[in-house]
């Protein structure tokens, strides 16, 4: 176990490693330098050199690079010897090029809004979906079955995009029924963290509702087939027993692994319902930042969105382990 | 996760429980310990099988008319130009008010725009739809069997390979797995432009959409290279690839003659439904402004513009969502049938 | 022993006939594909401490029969028609309520391929003990425990009680095997039928396996079902021997008769590619040639007529006429075929006896 | 000034401008016809009764309530050191004050007065030379200390710093001509120098000493770096976060990307403005919707956002739903200080038949339509915008707005045109515009390329002087209204660098240059007319670029907004006077 876990985690420091580099590279390659988008409109090339020493771009993308990853564990100094010189302890990742916030503040506020985002969906897709998912299983060919099959399909055929807007429309703007989605933070007040987040919750939710259906439908229809569930009845138990502990048991591991790497994956950002609705997570926050050539918050957001799939992936495996019996960490 | 690697075997014939697990030897002496009617489809292969199934299944047939005529619609997209005498680009801005809005009833719908205009451009949405199409199903399309190539030439290499191709390979695709896709698009997509053509080339439109193609393939044929890499290794033990090594088959022969063969139905399958999410998510390009670009008409663009105009021209919104949809849903009810055709232990 | 019937009897409803008691029964699943009609008019009865040998290849019907008579069918999807009597009462038609609480504890079954058809996430001892539990309600915890301990040990398992407490993946074949039985018997069952107990296994294990039946047989005085595609295994432990094909029964009789004097071309196939102990060694096994029907479109006439060497012998009525199960000279023996008995003598005596033998 | 790039945000819809001081007419409630603004200059009042405090109140206005603004991105800097966009002036304006300012009240009468100062300047040996400005009696900063003319001139003295380079510096090239504006004093910084030129003889009085004539100061005053700064309070790059109040207003929080929350400076001194009437409580700004999302939303209107404005356009597709009765009594649109143009690069395209036939070309229609129709602008014949002073509408070429196909045939007389390459930022709605320019043109009988360029980077890229495009449309506002800072700027050649250029036309001709030079040197009431003559001079004689379509906003608010406005300075909503309606 702990040489598992050991193994697993230098695997994924490796990644993330491999990812740092390929995302400085790519911005390294971009035509323009993100000093002519700070430097505004009295630009020449003089400010440009000089906004491009502030922001220590015209070093070699090496030595950048080391910089940026001494910064994350022990901190580093910026613009040192001018009057602008300042210390960014660490893990230091650096300050936005657009407004010189800290990234790591910038992340402090972002991540709590994906985080509340794909909690509260994760949340309503898989009581939703997994449950219409393994009754429908379980009453294969009824109306109830041919109706969950119908609204799935619908939901796991539309997008996001479609779906959020249409609710806007309906909910927000024509009716009024719900505010604006907007974010307040559930320790300031649970109540209207949970009302601002009503509509991504349930565009969210409803989509990927259609997609879990599915998906336990047919587990728990290939988990019905299984030898263990014929001896189960074989033993004489009831069906209900039968199902409930026998088949739900099997049928619901390969769910809660896939779980797992989508909320894991989301996590990353839901860079789509983030816009829809107007919410400043980590999806749309990294995305404004490309666009800007924000070079440190898009190092930043990319790894924190590879560190969440990556510990995703290992809690997966150990969760895996500690369900199935079979598997063994080593 | 388990079960992914469901190998396409003779069907059983019911799904009840009864099946078993089935063999594929049909000329042993005595009783296989297999399932009771495996063998009751005999002398047809998988793929005479999987056909009959489909053919019988009537979602499939709907879905498969639905594409088609779709699809031969987008193909037509040149004649249909000929026909009407409108192109897609051309702008018909007289037909619209003050506010851009086309005039008229429904959009601006009436015998010659049959669908109406789009607001703005005042194109014909017709026009812009069919071109549209065929934009967006050859991405799809070609980025699918792209994906499809690779996951396969490089899940089989790890599958066979094992030892440290295998693990490098595995290492790969879990990078792959851990990258953002969108930021990669964003990223990548200008810089390679700006690299193939000069700055006063004009950049076909066509370099776009491989480019659109070549990051979609990036980035999807981890799935098929995991599920080729499980078959491969779970096949490659099997005795007639024993057989085959035996008799001084050289690996080449033995991975594409032998294996591939036995493998092709899964990947049939996830190709099936990567069409779709292809068409999705190059929709979803459209809106952090990486997708196919003007004036090369994209579906994925033309619902991208038409979302915002969902109340004050519903009928902009409409027609795209709905061919959208449409697309998605026959090409999800279609992979689900082959999926079911192919694989008969999964259910629907 | 019993004499089986090709025709339906008046249905016994009292304790003292046979303990099992088929009657013409006819099992058909609906498909996409068709029909399949898995099971066609099968009739056959089982004494306590007796044991009845069903054989033949995969798709004979011979596991479907297994599981109609446990109610495992799913009644919405199987047609089942005809007469399945377990200790007087019918299981056919009886509610799932019913059969479920005669399932485990009057009838038990044992299935092949254990790894599969333990389940892997729970402990083999709560999977006995849960077994044990579910007809015996008022039985404490520890009981129903101490329960599954004790038939762990019964069956042959070393340390059961530190076994107990392991996963089925952690077991051996032959200790997964035992467990399943450990599992069947639990609640002492009248009828145990046992559908290739021992394929998976090595021949020592199998030997033992089959030991422990027989022994255990002794004890609980079962009647047993042993559905097996090894002839050899029959001979060992049947009393009857039923052979099954197209989801048919084309001969039946005790071991003695069908191992001896087979008179149906398929039984000669099934011994002819038996390894003989006795016969010429260097004789080649004679594989059935072609392979086994489709159970939606069967052959007409005989099922068997297009893999018989001596179809035709008698006109066309191997391709037009279905062969009754028809008595021979030896009381007891039934036989499915168009041949004469001298015929069917004859040929065995000369083509198929020099080269095919039993272990016996 | 230029339309800034970086202030688009990718995928937003939404144009944010950069603009301060211009003079325009507002439309309030009119018709989609916004290009028929009346003309009318600006005027510098001296007069006591507009130079002092407090301002004239509104009718029925109340005190309290908070307004919200929707933008669609944070602000890039409220140092008004750094602060050259319109929507961060007008929010600055809460904050701090200038020397000088604008009194507006919507009816399009425009005053120059002073702010911090008793009068927006005096020309002490009316040479235009020396200006000094007086500080009024009262004025206190947010913790209560007064404010001193020396903290004037520190402002003024930071915004010499490398760093904070962003804002505007006419005052700062005036002070050191010739060369770059810091190219020799590089900011109080390093050393503690003050810049030469500025004087503090004491704590009310602060003297700009210029080696030429510029008439231009009360205007350039007017511009956020004459604000003050003291410097015990300068937090150099974190002051954008957080300005040392001398307004009615003060920053209680501010969350970047998220909301700057402003609330009342307990010792601003009404009596002491003559600008700011200062109703609501505070004002709350967020960030981070898309303009489609605030648009719908101030439509629907809902009680949390009726308090709500935004200085953001309406995007096209909500257009057509603000004609509503119950919308369209909550739209402010009219007329900007704004030109767009198709750009030619001079450079390429020497040949003025061809930038003839352009013109002709040109489908100004399409183009309009493309991003809104009539609200967005109207079709433009002038190199100069109808806000500025002495505008004259006139039109040399007499083309119709969907343009004119034979004509163009006419003037190229069967000859091929080069083929020519539209460079585009890629924003949504440009790229739906060019587009369009592209299919009119191509109907034309041009061969024409559509060349995307990334939002954030497009005014770098066309403005490099060997960029390889042929057209590019861009747009440009002056900095206050007058000529000045339209003509100069944008075509007196010699101004040509490498990069960063405004002369995006690439345009230099020696009679136009010395002509510039000689209208610099008038008097200023005669200066008006002039640059109007040399605009129809530009048009007839050189047509540099091709004017496309004077610009217009359109901007929504809640119902409970009142008294709200566009600025004439600022071509947005003005919040000087608004209040909450209670």
């Amino acid at each position: 176990m702990v040489r598992f876990l050991t193994r697993r985690v230098l695997v994924g420091v490796v990644t993330l490693i491999a990812i740092s580099i390929i995302v400085f590279g790519l911005f390294f390659a971009v035509p323009s330098s993100p000093a002519k988008v700070m430097c505004g409109k009295n630009c020449d090339a003089a400010s440009i050199a000089q906004v491009e020493t502030r922001l220590g771009l015209r070093e070699p993308i090496v030595t950048q690079y080391t910089k940026f990853m001494k910064g994350i564990f022990v901190g580093r100094t910026y613009a040192d010897g001018t009057a602008f010189e300042r210390r960014c302890d660490a893990p230091c990742l650096g300050y936005s090029f657009r407004n010189d916030e800290a990234v790591t503040t910038i992340l402090s506020r972002t991540v709590p809004v994906t985080i509340s985002i794909v909690i509260g969906a994760a949340i309503l897709w898989l009581l939703i979906g997994v449950s219409l998912g393994m009754v429908s299983a379980l009453r294969r060919g009824t109306l109830f079955d041919k109706l969950a099959i119908g609204i799935s399909l619908t939901g796991a055929s539309m997008q996001v995009f479609f779906f959020g807007l249409i609710l806007l429309f309906l909910l927000v703007y024509t009716t009024g029924l719900l505010p604006f989605p907007s974010y307040t933070p559930f320790t300031e007040n649970p109540a209207k963290w949970a009302q601002g987040l009503i509509l991504p919750w349930v565009t969210l939710g409803f989509l990927n509702s259609a997609i879990y259906a599915r998906l336990s439908r047919a587990q728990m229809l290939e988990t019905l087939s299984e030898d263990f569930v014929r001896t189960a009845r074989a033993k004489g138990l009831p069906l209900r027993r039968v199902y409930t502990k026998h088949a739900l048991r099997a049928a619901i591991t390969p769910i809660v692994t896939i779980a797992g790497l989508d909320i894991g994956a989301s996590l990353g950002g839901t860079f789509i319902t983030e816009t829809i609705f107007g919410l400043r997570g980590l999806g749309k926050e990294t995305v404004e930042a490309v666009g800007f050539l924000n070079l440190p918050i898009v190092v930043a957001t990319v790894l924190l969105a590879a560190v969440f799939i990556v510990v995703a992936n290992l809690i997966v495996d150990v969760l895996y382990a500690v369900i199935d019996p079979r598997v063994r960490l080593s | 996760m388990r079960k992914t690697d469901s190998t396409p075997e003779l069907p059983a014939t019911t799904t009840d429980g009864m099946g078993g697990t089935v063999a594929l030897e049909v000329n042993s002496p005595v009783d296989a310990p297999v399932g009771e009617k495996a063998k009751a489809f005999v002398g047809r292969s998988p793929g005479q099988l999987a056909w009959l199934r489909l053919k019988r299944d009537r979602t499939a047939k709907v879905s498969a008319i639905t594409l088609l005529v779709l699809v031969v619609i987008a193909l037509l997209s040149p004649v249909i130009e000929k026909l009407r005498g409108i192109a897609p680009t051309q702008p018909f801005t007289d037909k619209l008010n003050d506010y851009a809005m086309p005039l008229g009833y429904a959009g601006g719908m009436n015998g010659t725009h049959w669908l109406g205009l789009e607001p703005g451009n005042g194109r014909d949405i017709l026009m812009q739809l069919v071109y549209g199409m065929r934009t967006s199903l050859l991405i799809a399309f070609a980025a699918a069997i792209v994906a499809s190539a690779i996951g396969v030439l490089i899940g089989i290499v790890a599958g066979y390979a094992r030892g440290w191709l295998d693990t490098a390979i595995n290492w790969v695709i879990d990078l792959t797995l851990a990258f953002p896709f969108l930021i990669f698009a964003l990223a990548i997509i200008p810089i390679v432009e700006d690299n193939f053509y000069g700055e006063r080339d004009a950049i076909p439109a066509s370099f776009r959409v491989i480019l659109i193609i070549a990051t979609f393939a990036l980035f999807s044929w981890t799935y098929t290279a995991r599920l080729v890499r499980g078959q491969v290794i779970a096949l490659r033990e099997r005795e007639f690839v024993e057989a085959a090594r035996a008799a001084g088959a050289n690996t080449g022969h033995i991975l594409f003659r032998q294996l591939l063969p036995n493998i092709w139905a899964p990947i049939l399958v996830t190709l099936s439904l990567n069409v779709p999410a292809f068409i999705t998510t190059e929709a979803a390009l459209a809106f952090v402004n990486i997708g196919v670009i003007e004036p090369t008409p994209d579906l994925g663009r033309m619902i991208f513009n038409s979302i915002q105009y969902v109340a004050s021209d519903p009928w902009y919104t409409l027609w795209p969502g709905l061919t959208i949809f449409i697309l998605v849903l026959a090409f999800n009810l279609l992979g689900d049938s082959l999926r079911d055709a192919l694989d008969p232990k999964s259910t629907r | 022993m019993t004499a089986p019937t090709s025709a339906p009897q008046s249905p016994a409803t009292t304790d003292t006939g046979p303990y099992l008691k088929v009657n013409d029964l006819r099992v058909q699943f609906p498909t996409e594909d068709g029909i399949v009609k898995a099971v066609d008019g099968v009739s056959f009865s089982v004494e306590r401490g007796q044991t009845l040998g069903i054989v033949g290849e995969s798709g004979s019907g011979k596991s479907v029969t297994s599981l109609t008579i446990m109610g495992l069918h799913n009644t919405k999807r199987a047609r089942i028609s005809g007469e399945i009597l377990v200790g007087g009462r019918n299981v056919v038609g009886m509610s799932e309520e019913q059969t479920r609480r005669l399932r485990g504890r009057d009838m038990s079954m044992i299935f092949q391929d254990p790894l599969s058809a333990l389940h892997p996430y729970f402990k083999v001892g709560a999977q006995i003990a849960e077994a044990y539990k579910v007809h015996h309600p008022n039985a404490s915890k520890s009981e129903c425990r101490r329960r599954a301990v004790d038939m762990l040990g019964r069956v042959g398992i070393p340390q059961p009680a530190r076994r107990a407490d392991q996963y089925p993946h952690e077991f051996s074949g032959g200790m997964r095997q035992r467990a399943m039985i450990a599992m069947a018997l639990v609640n002492d069952p009248d009828l145990l039928i046992a559908d290739e107990p021992t394929t998976a296994l090595d021949v020592t294990v199998q030997a033992q396996i089959l030991d422990l039946l027989e022994d255990l047989q002794r004890e609980f005085n079962s009647a047993i079902i042993m559905i097996t595609h090894d002839l050899g295994v029959v001979a060992q432990v049947a009393d009857d021997v039923l052979v099954m094909y197209g989801g048919r029964a084309v001969e039946f009789g005790s071991v003695e008769q069908v191992m001896r004097r087979p008179q149906h071309p398929y039984t000669w196939g099934l011994l002819a590619s038996v390894p003989s102990l006795h016969g010429d060694a260097d004789a080649d096994l004679v594989p059935i040639k072609g392979n086994p029907p489709s159970l939606i479109n069967l052959p007409s006439g005989c099922a068997f007529h297009p893999r018989c060497r001596y179809a035709g012998r008698n006109g066309d009525r191997s391709f037009t006429e279905v062969p009754e199960l028809h008595q021979v000279q030896e009381r007891g023996h039934l036989v499915a075929c168009h041949l004469s008995e001298a015929d069917r003598q004859k040929f065995y005596a000369e083509d198929i006896a020099p080269s095919a033998g039993v272990a016996q | 000034m230029r339309i800034k790039g970086g202030a688009l945000v990718v995928g937003a819809l939404a144009v944010a401008l950069t603009a301060t001081g211009c003079n325009a007419t507002t439309n309030e409630g009119g018709s989609g016809d916004s290009g028929e603004a009346k003309t009318q200059s600006g005027s510098i009042s001296y007069e006591a009764a507009d130079n002092t405090g407090p301002a004239k109140a509104v009718d029925g206005a109340t005190k309290g309530g908070v307004i919200t603004v929707m933008q669609v991105s944070d602000f890039e800097h409220l140092d008004p050191a750094r602060n050259y966009v319109n929507v961060q002036q007008l929010t600055g304006n809460l904050i701090y004050r200038s020397l000088a300012g604008y009194v507006e009240d919507g009816s399009g009468k425009m005053l120059l007065v002073g702010d911090l100062a008793t009068n927006p300047g005096t020309d002490v040996n009316k040479d235009c030379k020396v200006w000094e400005f007086k500080l009024r009696d009262g004025l206190k900063y947010e913790d209560g200390s007064a404010v001193s003319s020396k903290d004037v001139a520190w402002g003024i003295a930071r915004s010499f710093a490398p760093e904070l380079n962003e804002g505007p510096h006419y005052i700062q090239q005036w002070l050191y001509p010739g060369g770059g504006y810091n190219a020799t004093y590089k900011g109080p910084y390093e050393g503690g120098a003050m810049p030469a030129g500025i004087d503090t003889p004491d704590d009310k009085t602060i003297k700009f000493t210029f080696a030429e004539p510029h008439c231009d100061m009360p205007y350039a005053a007017a511009l956020p770096t004459s604000a003050p700064v003291p410097q015990a309070k300068d937090t150099k790059g974190q002051y954008d976060l957080k300005p040392f109040s001398s307004g009615p207003y003060k920053v209680k929080s501010y969350t970047r990307d998220n909301a700057l929350e402003l609330e009342r400076n307990p010792n601003w001194d009404a009596n002491t403005d003559p600008i700011r009437t200062a109703y609501p409580d505070g004002y709350k700004f967020t960030f981070g919707l898309e303009q489609q999302q605030i648009a719908e939303r101030l439509v629907a209107d809902a009680p949390a956002d009726q308090a709500s404005l935004t200085w953001g356009d309406t995007p096209p597709a909500v257009l057509p739903r603000t004609t509503a009765a119950n919308v369209a009594n909550r739209v402010a649109k009219g007329p900007t200080q704004y030109v767009w143009y198709l750009g030619v690069n001079n450079l390429r395209i020497k040949d003025k038949k061809i930038r003839e036939a352009l013109y002709y070309g040109l489908d100004r229609d399409a183009a309009l339509k493309a991003i809104g129709g009539t609200s967005a602008g109207t079709p433009a014949s002038t190199l100069m915008s109808p806000t500025t002073a002495g505008f004259e509408a006139f039109d040399v070429y007499n083309a119709p707005p969907t343009g004119d196909v034979n004509k163009v045939k006419e003037i190229l007389g069967g000859t091929t045109p080069p083929p020519l390459v539209l460079a585009h930022s890629n924003t949504a709605l440009r790229t739906a515009q060019a587009e369009a320019i592209r299919a009119s043109l191509v109907k034309a009988g041009f061969q024409v390329t559509l060349k995307a360029i990334e939002s954030t980077s497009y005014y770098d890229q066309v403005g490099r002087k060997n960029n390889p495009y042929d057209l590019y449309l861009h747009g440009w506002g002056s900095d206050w209204p007058t000529g000045s800072t339209i003509i100069p700027p944008l075509y007196d050649g010699r101004e040509i660098a490498d990069e960063g250029n405004n002369n995006l036309a690439y345009f230099n001709d020696d009679s136009i240059n010395t002509e510039i030079d000689k209208i610099r040197a008038m008097p200023a009431a005669e200066q008006d007319a002039a640059w109007t003559a040399l605009d129809k001079k530009l048009m007839t004689d050189f047509l540099p670029e091709i004017p496309a379509y004077y610009d217009a906003t359109h901007e929504l608010y809640g119902s409970k907004v009142g008294n709200a406005y566009l600025s004439d300075a600022f071509g947005a909503l003005q919040l000087n006077k608004i209040f909450v309606k209670q």
